[in-house]
């Protein structure tokens, strides 16, 4: 057998994946048509004439904007706290870290509208905090900011869980290494903890975004609804189904179009990945 | 061995990238030390032969049967079988120890191949292997509580364990002290008496005490 | 005046039916007594509600949710399922109706007494927005009195309005007078001139495709009887 | 200095944590205060007196089995579908990759009311599949498998991605390690990457089963709400905040009370974790 | 070196799960060489020292700073020093080099406490160790694109670069080839010249080039 010269013009043979049983995949192709079928359904039951007039009335834009701004800053604020919060409860070993997982995790499970409630009875004009910054000429009721506090408090637990979860899988071997080259916590975080979390913050952005934009029962009951200021797009949506159930469908394609585009950014991979 | 062609491993390997590229052959029952400098491509020669990675160009063929040929970087490889058929033993450079299975269930893990059936059987066989690379009483451990060289030892078992009929390994003895490193050398002689090797390292001692040939990487700048 | 029952009924073969109701949400206290009040009656009929708002409910029927009545709290809704078939058009009529009121927080914070004042600069106004029934009654009245409502949220149901109002969250809100009745310690109520001339109409109908045709229109003549009409007036309700 | 005898009856001391910057905690505590601050307000909020009779009444009882068995079964059926599905995504390279990813995460980001309205068109009596499965005599519309369908529908999305996330960032080392010692892509499909993605397993159904517990929207716009057969906890607690927000709030503390024993018992760790 | 007390390195530990037991002293300057049987205790003796692990019982003191005074297994020690406050460059048996930093930012990573202060001066610095360590050009790999040998290499360099004032060494060249082991076995003479120094081997040739002692550990059963 001859020797083959080196091809250099030919992009690399990636390594090998491990595979998947066969089986497995059979399932996922099942899985994945139960996706696909609503979807489907869903675009076949738009009424593509009517579209381009429904998505340019100016209370559609003024929803998608407020919504698209909204849940951006909902998204940054989560991550904000979301990061400390998980490092704490993946990394210390107080006592009540059990209780405090829970909690956190209390706004994914009671129903959105009663999240509202509870929002109130704390930040409303006369909720336990409410009133303190009512004192101090603070109202957020019927605004905008509202919007951003509700978003925020349903979408946080999806940060939280999903960043806790890669926290604990990862182990800390790179911090130690990071703190044993003279490097400080602070410096150690930035410059390890947090790159070597990216596929954990990039799951939670996309399911924190996801929710706050979808969210709808407590902005409704917190917030309020009014066109530019409060109303969403879930509850313009909700809106326009009472007149015509095809126009809230056709509504929600906006959203979900904003979707897939958050989520191709999001999982946006640079070329050479560190495995 | 007379017919090199039907019995035991011939190699042709280019992987481009990486500037490798190499060719030989190990007749069947012996064993043979893959030396280079750091970086000339013998991990690299071990991962296509155990089916982790694939060449650009080339062909491997064990005891009559191919493992692979791919004849053309930009084509499919007109033969690929996947590395759980290839009957192939490989020691990774790191050890990678199942974290989850204590030392005893990572030894037990390949005797699947081995045609050990029957889980008590297994699991004194397992312990025997223990004893063999002088950890027994370790078997309860998960790998992380071991140290460094214990680890090595159990990754060498479990290998050996699942009843390879090519054994490849990446410097196996590297994290060995003074005592275990001529013990498992010895180890080593015994078990792969019969099976077909091919071994990386840096030591004249070991390619002294194992190796019935030597191939020579001669890196390409 | 309790309807006869009539022998070829199901009822008074002793066959049991299961009568299932979709009845707009606010319907809950007044239709649950109602039916209480049918089954001791008719032992053998059982009532099963799905509360819900009235659009949904349309949608539920239109897409084959088992049904026998059809409550809904407004009359636009109805419409829909008639034009869809979805009811039995025959059977149809109205059995309540619905008044708009003010109502503020107890200790009324923004001093409002009337809509004028429940408009004024500085104070929260929330009504339902004008897609929905109430929020149409509220647009309708507003024009009727001359008066421009400028609210600080428009909201989607009722409820919403009076959750808001009831927790001062808003300095004043319109809500139907049932709803008010619902949280007598924490809101008070004003009247709105002329709104006893715009009033919220609740039908009810048959359903095409009832299984126990019969049992289901006895339920709503008991309904429209003076043992129904007496519930309702409890609750608020206006009756025919 | 003498050499101290060794002590065995004291538990060993852990390898040591790399620690948490100071600032992160105070952000934490911040964040946690964020949520424990609404969850008194809640706590504050109900009358305790109303609890017991509350709680027992026929129709809250109804409501919390249903709610119990639907999200359990829901979550189960996220397992199942969830596990290929994330394993497909993360691992294969097929064309439209991304695009199933997106697809996936759609029932996350649609209002769920619309994810009712899309469902209908899909499973319901006249809807795409609906129509054939009705003419086999098989009507999901309106019962508790709709429950199930429904809770199912927009909870997966949480399970894909967590799994997929922890799936990518583990890398395939074992899984080749097995493959090399004889084991079949099925057998170590079972014993090898199973096991070691325990971490997001959890995660993953704890946000699922949450998901679940709290679903509204999308069940009573496609399975009703019928006492004992459709009415879901959130769907009792829906009705109850018409005639009575503090019961609606009241109720709300079942379904927190049963999630942070899911929680608890999804976190539970044995002992000696593998790091 | 005269005062043992007031410059250099005083040990004594003990890690009673792990059977480890060891009081030793390194004069400031010199090389320890730490040797025993696999499992004897090399490892957790360096993991105490670099703080990632705290014994049941010891102290340590190194040029009169006391690093840790655990008195007593079931109490918070008198005295523990967080790891980045002890100057110490500790390289473990696995060399966990950074897997999203290139080589070059991997060298880089330490010079913080090396005082080398400006962007361009650290690249400049770690190419020269990348030269040093015969991988010139190799700067720009991230470490999954480095054979072993390579990548424990880099590893080398980083926790040289980072100037520690005492230095950890677990099995530094045990994946080495035979020329670069020579090599590098040079550069940790000249390095260390003027450094405190305990090094972990299995290797005679190791302990003849770079020693000034030897403390044998000898395992307790
Ligand atoms: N993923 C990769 N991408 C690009 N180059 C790589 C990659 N992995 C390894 N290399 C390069 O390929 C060459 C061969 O590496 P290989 O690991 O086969 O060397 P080796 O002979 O095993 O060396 P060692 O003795 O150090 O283990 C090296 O120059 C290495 O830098
Ligand atoms: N996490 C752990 N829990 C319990 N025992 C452990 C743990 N880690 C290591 N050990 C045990 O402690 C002892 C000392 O281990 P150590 O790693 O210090 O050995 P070593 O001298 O470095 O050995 P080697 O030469 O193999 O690297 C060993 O017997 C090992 O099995
Ligand atoms: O009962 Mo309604 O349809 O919510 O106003
Ligand atoms: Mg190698
Ligand atoms: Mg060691």
């Amino acid at each position: 057998m001859t020797i083959t010269k080196p091809v250099n013009n030919v992009r690399p043979r990636p390594t090998l994946s491990a595979g998947i049983p066969s089986s497995a995949i059979v399932v996922a192709v099942l899985a994945g048509a139960f996706f696909v079928l609503p979807f489907i359904a869903l675009l076949a039951g738009i009424t593509w004439s009517d579209l381009p007039e429904l998505l340019t009335s100016r209370s559609a834009l003024d929803a998608l904007w407020l919504s698209l701004r909204t849940a951006s800053a909902a998204t940054a604020i989560c991550i904000v706290f979301g990061v400390p919060l998980a490092l704490v409860l993946a990394r210390s070993n107080f006592p009540g870290r059990t209780l405090m997982r829970s909690v956190v995790l209390v706004p994914l499970v009671i129903p959105p509208v009663v999240a509202g409630i509870v929002l109130t009875e704390a930040f409303g004009r006369r909720g336990l905090i409410g009133e303190q910054l009512s004192a101090l000429g603070i109202d957020i009721a019927f605004t905008t900011a509202a919007v951003v506090l509700a978003q925020t408090f349903v979408s946080l637990p999806f940060m939280v869980t999903t960043l806790e979860s890669h926290l604990a899988s990862s182990g800390e071997h790179y911090e130690r290494v990071a703190l044993s080259l003279g490097s400080s916590k602070w410096r150690t975080f930035w410059t390890v903890t947090l790159p070597l979390l990216r596929p954990g913050l990039v799951s939670g952005v996309v399911l924190t975004f996801a929710r706050a934009l979808g969210e709808f029962g407590a902005t409704i009951t917190f917030a309020g609804s009014l066109q530019g200021t409060t109303r969403t797009m879930p509850l313009e949506i909700y809106l326009a189904r009472e007149a015509d159930p095809d126009a809230a469908v056709a509504l929600s394609l906006v959203l979900i179009l904003i979707a897939v585009l958050v989520i191709a950014v999001a999982y946006f991979r640079p070329k050479h990945p560190h495995r | 061995m007379t017919s090199m062609q039907h019995s035991g491993l011939t190699v042709d390997i280019t992987v481009a990238q990486r500037k490798v590229n190499v060719a030989f052959s190990v007749p069947h029952g012996e064993v043979l030390a893959l030396v280079g400098p750091n970086g000339s491509g013998k991990t690299t020669t071990l991962m296509a032969l155990a089916g982790w990675l694939m060449p650009d160009v080339g062909k491997a063929k064990l005891d009559g049967t191919v493992l692979f040929d791919c004849p053309d970087p930009t084509r499919k490889p007109h033969k690929w079988l996947p590395a759980h058929q290839r009957g192939i033993g490989y020691l990774s450079q790191d050890h990678h120890l199942f974290p989850h299975l204590s030392a005893v269930d990572n030894i037990m893990y390949g005797m699947d191949r081995a045609d050990i059936t029957g889980r008590r059987a297994r699991r004194a066989k397992a312990e025997e292997w223990l004893d063999r690379i002088g950890l027994a009483g370790y078997g309860k451990r998960k790998p992380h509580q071991l140290s460094g060289g214990q680890a090595q030892r159990v990754a060498i078992a479990r290998v050996l364990a699942s009843g390879p009929r090519l054994v490849l390994l990446d410097e196996p003895l590297a994290a060995l002290d003074v005592k275990a490193a001529p013990a498992i050398r010895n180890l080593l002689t015994e078990v792969l008496r019969d099976l077909t090797v091919i071994l990386v390292t840096h030591h004249q001692d070991d390619i002294v005490a194992l190796a019935d040939e030597v191939y020579h990487i001669i890196p390409q700048r | 005046s309790t309807p006869e029952v009539s022998e070829s009924d199901a009822t008074a073969t002793g066959e049991e039916a299961t009568l299932n109701v979709l009845a707009a949400a606010s319907l809950q206290k007044s239709l649950e007594e109602i039916s209480e009040e049918f089954t001791a009656q008719h032992p053998d009929v059982t009532i099963d509600f799905n509360f819900a708002g009235s659009a949904t409910l349309v949608h539920n029927l239109d897409s084959g949710s088992p049904a026998d009545i059809l409550a809904s709290a407004d009359e636009l809704n109805m419409d829909k399922a008639e034009q869809a078939h979805l009811i039995d058009a025959d059977t149809r009529t109205l059995f309540a109706s619905n008044t708009l009121v003010g109502i503020v927080p107890v200790d009324n914070p923004a001093q409002v007494s009337n809509l004028q004042e429940a408009t004024a600069n500085g104070v929260n106004l929330v009504i339902c927005a004008p897609q929905v029934p109430c929020g149409a009654l509220s647009q309708r009245l507003a024009e009727a009195v001359g008066v421009n409502l400028q609210p600080a949220s428009e909201e989607q149901q009722v409820v919403d309005v009076l959750g808001k109002v009831r927790s001062g969250q808003a300095d004043a809100g319109l809500v139907y007078a049932t709803d008010a009745g619902l949280a007598p310690n924490e809101v008070s109520t004003f009247e709105i001139e002329g709104a006893d001339e715009e009033l919220n109409y609740y039908p009810i109908a048959r359903t095409a495709n009832s299984e126990h045709p019969d049992v289901a229109e006895t339920f709503i003549e008991f309904v429209k009887s003076d043992t129904g009409r007496s519930i309702l007036e409890a609750h608020g309700f206006t009756t025919p």
